[in-house]
């Protein structure tokens, strides 16, 4: 393992993924809103039209039902895509596709058929983009069987998820949270996939187990380091696959810290947070010294101005205060 | 691009398909496959030995029938929840289908999907649709995948006239025309979906035309006239298969049965059916045959003997199959990977 | 209050308050596929069309998304709409106007503008369709702010919930059991509206809290009544409104139960009961003498086969099963 | 059914439109309001007064100011997230419009819907909607309820030729058709959806004609020229309130700008852009008012002043305007009901 670094932003690990992609497998293909020669609505994909030409960066007329469908079948028939929903504001009008097609034909047609497709999406708020461009519908695609669920926030797993995905002979849904794009930092010039399994501890502390994961990670770092100026150690644990959930990691963490506070931008009722507090209540019971705690954005449609935005959406002090909360200090 | 109506009159036609008696039997034989594979399962519905929904084909067999005729066996076939004939006609053991029928493991679905949802990897028969309008999108990208991989292959894809109000047959019209894929749509239109006549679903009702607003050449074409079929999907394919893109084939049909087992038909008149049953597919075939002297009525007779073996051997098939454990109930919902 | 007592079904009790509305209010009117010449797929609406007439019965092109937006855009413009999306399974093409628009209108306008919406729809499994047609997603939309999501499961609430949704001001979403449609019982013949806010104590019972709706009501209530057999008192509680929930009514039967199992035909990981349970943590953590249990879905796509569908969803057996291990006996 | 494509020369039109002075520099004024307000507001987003997607108008104003005029009070309108054009047009005033820019409570949805999600229930302007498509249901809606509340209103509903590929698309206008409501679809063909040229969205780049397969009568127009898109607006609404059912206007377009405030537009050429602004509304109705002695170039002046002086007084309303309380963020999800 070579242990050069290069500095890379999320936004260009996700493209070199891409990259990666497309050059080891001709079989792979990116199909999207503006993928090509606009580079992406958020500039990931920028070059790679220049690169591969048309047919393996494939700009799709806005469609979403048609092309997502048209990534399924083109999985059936023997392609690698990677479907590129610009949003997870408008993977709401694919839906249909993804829960009744995607996610059942393997089990329908008694697994004669699988659907090696990856469906990569942007997600999350933080951009002051109002009511309809701000969801946070994670919580959603983890609910159903048939699809694995991503959420890469680390360089890390942006530039080794999607690989292993591609891998995958089932359909695998990648949320990209748009506050992640910019960030950037230390990588390895020879990183490459990663597992697409498993929780990933990011920071121990034998006091409270904060449980999050994509937009809300660093969040979450940050609240933790206010904590531990406070002498509170604080476990970080960042899910990185939604669907499945990585119960054992869960569960050994809080048995050693017996209190948790769960992350996620989501809105509270009927969250992925509601789901891990149920799992912590199933699992863990016994252990609990304390009701878990949730973090979730409001219940609103996320409003325009900042100040509102910011109010709706977990920061770094409601995080910090909701852990003081289940740690009664 | 322009809508062709055929007339009708397809005496002229035998030459140009070949129709040699042997192929004009074979295509007798489909039809009646499919009618009484699905008039048995209507049976066996009232027997609830199938349960669920079942959609029968009956008076629609000539589409199928029709246009799989000019498919390989590479070719794919995406089609709706009414979709036994096709599943039939694309030369799906009849056993195994009355097997998934039933629900039972040995159905071509393992049983799961039951009538709606009939899958066949052998021959690239992707289903067996329920969401209306939801295959489309599926052919779109099954035809891109055979482009890409530089495959000569077509998919064909079934549904009904209902579907054209969805927003998915929008947006598959429109990829498959701007990619210029190689997908034959095959409109069947009953002119019903479930109890909504097409006048009052479509604010233009000639479904046919509505292919020109994406430029894709389509042909109108009646849908009892199983020649007449055969010859607009075959032109239909070869077009497609020079490299000429999608192509639209509206067939006009009747469903002669309820839409499901569960339909009083109050929408529409008894006497309306009568006399589209005059005009059924097998009827009127059969006639032909007889009058341009290719079949004699023993040989009727002995033909519908050996079909009604054929569902009687699968009947009994589905009842010797057994039901998949409980135990294996999430098997398949991810592929299981080598540890 | 009369005591007059008539026999009725929930498809007719569903039926009657629409007929009611219909009469009552010259700005409802039904839209959907085939509510009219058809009757409805589940016959909800049969007759209908014949006494109001085609404006007010108004059959829909296949076109979810379309009239479901046209529901919301003639609630906009002064009317009062029920749009009758014919199952949930079909609702996903619908789900972009139901949440970017319906659920955001009011509060993105900063109030100016409400949408007193009414969608009526069929859900859950038991009748043998298969994974396209069999799904339980009234979770999803009780996540989102801005609608109201009710489960109407006894003859009252069929009757009763239409009139009240019709005249909040909000859009309200009404999942309607396929399950449910040929049960019937006694009602009063004078039966009106009833408040749509609020969970109801189905029966009372010290031991152990069982909190349901909709389609598994009838199953919970069976299994309460096994296990009495046994000596167990259960308490069933009916959510009725899943959006929002009553914790009071829940958080008060936890209190003096100390015990609970949530049934949800939903599938498990991020399932309404996944919110419940969150609650019940949150709220009652001091209160639970165990674990509180869930009875979900298995998480598959609900196969055709009846041994495999009844293995796929909660049965009164798994019920009884879930009390008795919260319960240790 | 027939596409109407105008020719370019409208020297006839002036008295059909009753086309007098007040009414010329009416249109003009409409137009370099919107041109200014828009101007300001691009400048404000690189100060980071405005924030989140911003997407201007800026040549397409004709668009929006020829419609409006044969729109009464009454009327509804439906927009996207490229509203402030219509938002102006319709008669919002500047002020709070400025206001939403900036997300102050003063603003026309008390700030929380900014550049994206204008509403005003006064003027019946349903929004500012940031889902491609997504408005064309709502505006289906509007118009049904028009029809059977008796209300002899239209509701104009604004759409890029982008939606056109939507599902969404196909299902409200045959909607529209089937129940022959009183819809005026207007789509601002600007050649672009974002960076996707239209040649490589729709397989039938005449978006007029889409409007064909739903039997709407539809027309083309130059969408560069306020004279004759007021001319088609108002024949076209003529017709809607005659009960003639909805209406199709297709307006070709361009716009000038980016797409949003985030796009390096290397999708198109600078050249193409020029060429454009050379035919640019505001500049070639001046020339045109000009050459036919109705205005002087102290009067263009003049109103110029004018109108950046009332462009100011939006931005000085802005600045002062105040931030909604935070305790107020969860008011109005839902309406408050008397307890
Ligand atoms: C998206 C969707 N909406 C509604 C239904 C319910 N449904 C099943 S079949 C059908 C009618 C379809 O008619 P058509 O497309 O003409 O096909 P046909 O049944 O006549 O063959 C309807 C409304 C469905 N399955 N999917
Ligand atoms: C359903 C949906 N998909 C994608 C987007 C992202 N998006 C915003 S504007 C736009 C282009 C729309 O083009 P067009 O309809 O031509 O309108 P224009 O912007 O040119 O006025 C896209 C892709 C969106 N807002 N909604
Ligand atoms: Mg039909
Ligand atoms: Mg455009």
């Amino acid at each position: 393992m070579s242990a050069q670094m290069i500095e890379i932003s999320y936004r260009e690990a996700v493209r070199e993924a891409i990259r990666e992609a497309l050059n080891r497998d001709p079989r792979v293909f990116l199909m999207g809103e503006d993928v090509g020669r606009y580079g992406g609505c958020y500039a990931v994909s920028k070059g790679l039209y220049d690169e591969f030409g048309p047919e393996r960066i494939r700009d799709a007329p806005l469609s979403e039902a048609g092309f997502t469908g048209a990534g399924i079948g083109a999985a059936l028939g023997g392609l690698r895509p990677i479907v590129e929903v610009m949003t997870v504001n408008f993977s709401l009008l694919a839906l249909d596709q993804i829960v009744n097609n995607a996610a059942t034909l393997r089990h329908m047609s008694g697994g004669q058929f699988s659907v090696p497709l990856v469906i990569r999406m942007a997600c999350g708020a933080g951009k002051q983009l109002a009511a309809q461009h701000s969801h946070s519908l994670e919580g959603w695609y983890a609910h159903v069987p048939g699809i694995k669920v991503l959420a890469p926030a680390t360089l890390e797993d942006a530039r080794g998820m999607l690989w292993s995905a591609l891998e995958d002979p089932d359909p695998v849904v990648i949320f990209e949270h748009v506050m992640l794009y910019n960030r950037s930092g230390q990588l390895a010039a020879d990183a490459g996939a990663v597992p697409i399994e498993g929780a990933a501890v990011r920071r121990e502390g034998g006091d409270v187990t904060l449980i999050t994961y994509g937009g809300s990670l660093f969040k979450t770092l940050e609240a933790a380091d206010t904590l531990a100026a406070d002498g509170i150690a604080a476990e970080v644990i960042d899910l990185r696959c939604l669907r499945p959930l990585d119960d054992a990691t869960l569960m050994a963490s809080v048995a050693r810290t017996h209190r948790a506070v769960i992350i996620d931008e989501g809105w509270r009722s009927g969250s992925l947070a509601a789901e891990i507090s149920a799992r912590l209540m199933e699992q863990a019971f016994w252990e609990l010294d304390a009701p878990v705690g949730r973090v979730c954005s409001a219940e609103v449609p996320i409003p325009y101005p900042k100040h509102l935005e910011d109010a709706a959406v977990p920061q770094t002090d409601d995080i910090v205060a909701a852990a003081r909360a289940v740690l009664n200090r | 691009m322009s809508i062709r109506e055929t007339d009708g009159d397809h005496s002229h036609l035998g030459d140009k398909l070949h129709l040699d008696r042997a192929h004009a039997l074979h295509l007798l034989r489909e039809m009646l496959r499919i009618r009484q594979f699905e008039e048995r399962c209507a049976e066996l519905y009232t027997e609830e030995k199938i349960r669920g929904f079942l959609h029968l084909y009956t008076g629609e067999e000539a589409i199928a029938v029709g246009v799989m005729q000019g498919l390989t066996g590479s070719d794919a076939v995406v089609a709706t929840y009414r979709e036994h004939g096709h599943a039939i006609a694309r030369g799906l053991p009849m056993t195994r289908l009355m097997a998934e029928m039933y629900g039972k493991r040995e159905g071509v679905s393992r049983g799961r999907g039951g009538s709606m949802h009939v899958f066949d990897a052998d021959s690239r028969f992707y289903g067996g649709n329920a969401i209306v309008g939801g295959g489309l999108p599926l052919a779109v990208g099954l035809a891109l995948a055979d482009r890409l991989l530089g495959r000569a292959q077509v998919t064909a894809c079934f549904f009904g006239e209902g579907a054209a109000a969805e927003g998915a047959f929008h947006e598959s019209l429109n990829l498959a025309a701007l990619w210029q894929l190689p997908v034959l749509f095959v409109c069947e239109n009953n002119l019903y979906a479930m109890g909504t006549a097409l006048e009052r679903s479509e604010s233009e009702t000639a479904i046919a035309r509505k292919a020109e607003s994406y430029r894709i050449p389509a042909a109108a074409v009646d849908g009892m006239d199983v020649i007449a079929i055969e010859a607009a999907a075959r032109r239909a394919l070869a077009e497609i298969r020079a490299g000429g893109g999608p192509r639209f084939l509206e067939c006009r049909t009747y469903r002669f049965r309820a839409h499901s087992m569960f339909d009083a038909q109050l929408y529409r008149d008894k006497a309306e059916v009568e006399a589209w049953k005059q005009k059924g597919p097998l009827l009127r075939f059969r006639q032909w045959l007889q009058e341009a002297g290719m079949l004699s009525a023993a040989e009727v007779e002995h033909l519908e003997a050996e079909v009604a073996e054929e569902v009687a051997a699968a009947v009994a098939f589905a009842e010797a199959g057994q039901w998949e454990p409980v135990e294996d109930l999430a098997r398949d919902v991810y592929t299981e990977q080598p540890a």
